[in-house]
């Protein structure tokens, strides 16, 4: 057992962090990213791919630097200090988990930042059961037809490839008969609607009628979407405690800063506990974020499930209880769009949504047990 | 002992909800309910319906329109006003400046106010707060330096709701700087246009412009606009801000919000039936259906025990019903949290005019898009009007003794 | 609408306040009544008969007072701060529940203290199941012959007289073919075990084999046992709500005297604050216990039921709160025998668990919303 | 960064697992995980067979007996032992007066005391608490007057576990009645024999004699029992005090219970099947096992960083682990609760001694008599060692600098 960092670990953690202070230190100008035509920093997206931060899960031998888990966390943790808009989740975490398994030819253009994945996969009716798909795919020669409606595309708006989800037999939750694709964003038959989300990036509804793709755009099977959602969920917890974190410190800067009946409002006890338990409450989601990065990549699929929906769990209630009580301790200001208190309260609100609420993640455990 | 509305009541619930469902537009009633903002003239139209009726100011005097009703009809009334989701008489006239007119205002200031305040011919908006006073409202630095015949205003108030359409602002400023905290503070009405204010919006983080700031830059005001005596004014607040409790528990709102909760669990989609189906889902429903049954009921005691009570003196069990109504309030808005799940995540911003809304188009059920934006705008409802832990430190003093 | 009691109310709020304050009033008195061969004191019994309050809930031409559920509460509230011992609960409210519908000639003695009843009817297996019932009724010529054992008979060791439920068909949870009859208590074929609860009150196993009753011994079936239940909760309601606004203040007093670091722990504000929580919980509490006595006599058995169940989910709630932080804010001087708060908080974690717990109860609710 | 277990610590885990399992009497572990109390004999046993392994104090040097473990191995060892229902040594020897002796007593002390105390031939208990000092323990009022080569000692502790065993006790004691607060307290050794010692037990709610008073009347100590520097005592307390916290969460006696509320569970009868099957159930205790893993993990960051500290300054992270430790502990016992449901309720008192034990007639299920009292017993936990209260003082003024 080691928490140390690795010194390379401990170098990417260095890098990430002051690439992130130095674009987002300011945060007005998230919202000036947030304008740009892809709703993020064109220029900061060169310079993850500069930095080699894009290549994080990849092979080296496909050109990336084999990043695991741990190294998913650390980057993902940064972003969430940052409240980042750039679509490494959505490209590099998400996108890739599934072109990474298959050694596709993509990688390099993921890796340089010219192709960015997003995953095409949820349908109205699916909420969060991750099998229930109705889209279809239809044998075509050697190749396949796609047809369906996908919904709350992440960062599906400004994407040049999506990672589809149809069904080409089963019925409509099961696993069998699930397969994965890639596609290009602009081939025929593909179109989708853009829209902003409540924490400020970027979304789309995403529809495929008659879509063609060749065999070799096959990716894989239920399991491999299963394999990819946990190791998005264990990124997502670790980028979800970046952001508690910072708004847990942010909290105490303001009640040592802020005075009112002649004291800084930290002095006053109760502010003081209720402080002590978002720091108890960050402490414990990063410890099961951890877990889930630990675990993201076992081998036996029910042991990572369980693992990767207790630390969801956590992290979801953690968020909660970090970012309720950040507004309630700040008072007003934390009510309003200028100050960042409210963005961080925003983006773990929508995380808790994300792949599962913690109702859903909890009957997971529970079923486990 | 009967805790049972008597038939009278029941017969004066009936009557006030029929009112309320045949004559309030149902258009603005669905955007309450969604939890879109109201335009200004939602709420004009609104108010002046029930005017018509003789029900804008039922709590005031009968001679300034008021209806001499018992508390318990008072909360009849606000209760069924809140569950169908119809726009309140604008609070700032009715529940605040005009009874602290009625109580402490001359004859002149009464005739010429009050009844421009119940027909909602004036809008007014409230300045209290200060950048630098939240919790601590007696260390507000706005200050009013007479000269002549006139006050000249500077400073700057903050949390100004709807200042953006006011004619008035009813503002506390200091007239003596030399006092103690609460014993230079004067109440003044000021006309909104004024030379020398400025109003800037503070946009909220759902992404709301209900709230303002209001500078002053020597703004002259006529002595005439003085209410009371000089120097008394945080009298007239504290009065302002005890008065009329019966509504502060909001109960009307969450349960109007619950009947959504249900509603909307019935349609959502989930494996092979509805949300609604999900036993653990109905469990946490319940939890806040018991919690509100046994509000209404410490509501209602309160209430009753109001009516004994020497008038002017806010019981301090209106903490707890503060307190618990603005987490039943935010519990209510988790519910529908969840029920949106994935499709809370889309920002559809709100169209400036309803005929754009029916022209946009939703990301999932059309019902979501407001949902995120109103769990994100309750959450100061444990801020606004004295925090949660404000009144804590009330209970614990005026009932407990600590 | 009237939150006031009537005169003849308040004449019977001070009369059982000042029986208990005399005999209670001095804690140390408890244990000595607890001492006494039937658990309680027989003089104190005799009292409450003397004061005509056994005869409460029974009609005035039975010689009772005619007294509803608004009386039950009140005579319960202040039974449960005096943390009463004796069977009022057990004789009165439940079991007089059942010959009070029959109009039956025990109820003279009953009103005169020397029948004392107890309900046998829970079983090993039926947990909170109110009709899971094994024990049989057989008929008999005109009589029936009951067999079965029952548990967790409150009050059962001293009873002169059982309510017993028995089943003369109908399967092992169904309503259909439960029957509830009295019998004497030392009736042939009737034994009994009695044995202290953790709250200092007393209870029994009873064991029925072969013994008869006679055909008027018959009091009523399933719906009369539901309906005494959902009084037998209210009434419980309103004895949690008399414990925990005692343990309350209580809790209250010893913040002001006790003092720690050189000024009195009521002082601290994380501590007020808890109080006034604990204050919030006994008034919503308090409000339900009020709502379940409104409706315990509602002719919709249905609203009966989601109304009495939504209110012991309140006051189960109400109870856990007030009584784990009235431990913790007194500190180590509540975990000892001698101080009365650890009774308190005892007495309130046992109401708990009679007729349903908290889970059960909101179920109930849950599935009649 | 692994987080996993390596393999060698995954073969000490084993090793000292089946030690627990196959050496400590089965009859003595089946009573610590029924909640029952263990006899004198059952806790010197137990922990004789760990010294006859040299696991009685492997947390201490070498030289007095010490293993030279890992932090990891340290957690590992008492995570196991608690998860397999194992007595702990004797912690007022083992974990606290021992270590103070070997940090500050005279070599003379050490000789005499340290091996007795790891053989467990002394039986210690701690004098620290007192009447009117909770919390704030530096207010004890226990005096101890310097008479020749004596202190003469008179004042009363209290809370003083299984004091009616002991052989020992070390008290704090006030030698300089006019110094400030802390500065006038010294650590004593007293012989639990010495004429003018009684101790009386208090009775706590769930039943049990677990703590006494102990009451001083001119006790007359030598001087050589002084530990230390006269009037330094403060300082070996707060060492003490802050000393081996890896055991304070207590993962595994929370563990341990969580597998006996799945056992208990899926054998208690609820409608056609068990009360495991209801997934509301499962739900609460999915909910415990998650904070527990969160805490495990948590408490191993902490070991982790501990080993990298200069020692003697305890973490103030270790407060953390208490609180949260302290609540699973209470939980774990919650879910215990709810599974006996009515079978909560009877009183079974414990016979002194075992045979009588199995001669007792349950009422319901045979496990149930001591669920009450457990739950009861445990609400202490959030009390003893520093209330979870201060332990938030101490996290919002070390860690957070409020």
């Amino acid at each position: 057992m080691d928490f140390d960092l690795s010194g390379e670990q401990t170098l990417l953690q260095d890098s990430i962090g002051r690439l992130i202070a130095d674009h987002y230190g300011d945060f007005a100008r998230r919202a000036e990213y947030a304008r740009q035509p892809d709703g993020f920093s064109a220029e900061l997206w060169a310079k993850f791919a500069e930095l080699g931060l894009l290549g994080l899960p990849f092979a080296e031998a496909d050109g990336g630097s084999g990043g695991g888990a741990v190294e998913t966390m650390i980057v993902m943790e940064a972003l969430g200090r940052g409240l980042v808009l750039e679509p490494y989740f959505a490209s590099i975490v998400l996108g890739g988990g599934f072109i990474r398994t298959a050694g596709h030819p993509l990688i390099a253009r993921v890796i340089d930042g010219s192709a960015r994945l997003a995953l095409a996969h949820a349908e109205r009716q699916s909420r969060y059961h991750l099998h229930d798909v109705a889209a279809t795919a239809r044998p075509d020669g050697s190749g396949w037809v796609l047809d369906g409606e996908k919904s709350l595309v992440l960062h599906g708006d400004s994407a040049t490839h999506y990672i589809v989800s149809a069904r080409s037999g089963g019925g409509r939750r099961e696993a069998a008969g699930l397969m994965l694709f890639v596609i290009e964003a602009n081939s025929a038959g593909v179109s989708r609607r853009g829209y902003a989300t409540q924490d400020g990036l970027r979304a789309a509804e995403v529809s495929l009628q008659g879509a063609r793709v060749t065999g070799d755009a096959w990716l894989g099977s239920a399991a491999l979407l299963d394999a990819v959602i946990d190791t998005a969920i264990a990124a997502q917890c670790a980028e979800a405690v970046g952001a508690m974190a910072a708004l847990q410190a942010l909290t105490v800067d303001y009640l040592k800063q802020r005075r009112q009946f002649g004291a800084a409002i930290g002095s006053f006890q109760v502010l003081q506990h209720r402080a002590v338990d978002m720091l108890i409450a960050v402490e414990q989601a990063r410890s099961m974020a951890m877990y889930a990065a630990m675990m993201a990549n076992d081998p036996d699929p029910a042991a990572r499930r369980a693992a990767v929906a207790a630390a969801k769990v956590q992290v979801n209630r953690s968020s909660r209880l970090v970012g309720q009580e950040a507004i309630q301790l700040h008072g007003g200001i934390a009510m309003t769009m200028e100050y960042q208190a409210g963005h961080y309260f925003k983006r773990l609100a929508m995380i808790e949504t994300l792949f599962g609420d913690t109702e859903h993640h909890l009957a997971v455990v529970a079923a486990a047990l | 002992m009967d805790l049972r509305f008597t038939a009278e009541e029941i017969a004066f619930r009936d009557e006030v909800r029929a009112f309320f469902r045949s004559e309030i537009p149902q258009a603005i009633r669905d955007k309450v309910s969604a939890g879109r903002h109201l335009s200004k003239q939602d709420i004009v139209t609104s108010q002046r319906i029930l005017h018509a009726r003789g029900w804008a100011v039922p709590h005031w005097p009968v001679q300034w329109g008021g209806q001499n009703w018992t508390p318990v009809q008072r909360y009849i009334f606000n209760t069924e006003m809140q569950s169908e989701a119809v726009p309140p008489p604008l609070p700032f006239g009715a529940q605040m400046v005009g009874p602290v007119l009625y109580t402490f205002g001359n004859a002149a200031q009464q005739q010429r106010f009050l009844p421009r305040i119940a027909a909602i011919e004036d809008w007014w908006c409230q300045g209290f707060s200060e950048p630098g006073s939240g919790s601590d409202l007696a260390s507000l630095r706005t200050r009013a330096v007479r000269d002549g015949d006139r006050y000249v205003v500077d400073g700057q108030k903050t949390w100004t709701t709807l200042a953006q359409y006011a004619d008035w602002i009813f503002a506390l400023v200091r007239t003596d700087p030399l006092a103690k905290k609460q014993e230079g503070i004067s109440f003044l009405l000021i006309d909104m246009r004024s030379p020398g204010i400025t109003v800037c919006p503070i946009v909220t983080i759902d992404g709301g412009r209900e709230v303002n700031e209001v500078f002053f830059d020597s703004v002259r005001v006529p002595v005439e606009n003085l209410v009371g005596q000089e120097n008394k004014g945080w009298d007239y607040a504290k009065f302002l801000l005890g008065n009329e409790r019966s509504g502060i528990a909001r109960i009307g709102v969450t349960k109007e919000r619950l009947r959504r909760v249900k509603r909307l669990a019935l349609e959502t989609p989930d494996g092979d039936g509805v949300l609604w189906d999900d036993p653990a889902f109905r469990k946490q429903v319940a939890e806040v259906e018991i919690e509100l049954k046994a509000l209404e009921l410490t509501q209602l005691r309160v209430v009753a025990a109001d009516s004994k009570r020497a008038s002017g003196k806010p019981d301090p069990a209106s903490s707890i019903l503060k307190i618990k109504g603005s987490e039943l309030q935010q519990a209510a808005t988790e519910l529908l949290l969840r029920i949106a799940g994935p499709y809370a995540a889309p920002f559809m911003p709100e169209p400036e005019n309803d005929d754009a809304l029916s022209n946009a188009w939703p990301v999932g059920p059309d019902w979501a898009a407001p949902i995120a934006p109103q769990y994100f705008n309750t959450r100061k409802v444990s801020i606004y009007g004295g925090s949660n832990e404000i009144q804590r430190n009330i209970i614990a003093k005026a009932i407990l003794g600590l």
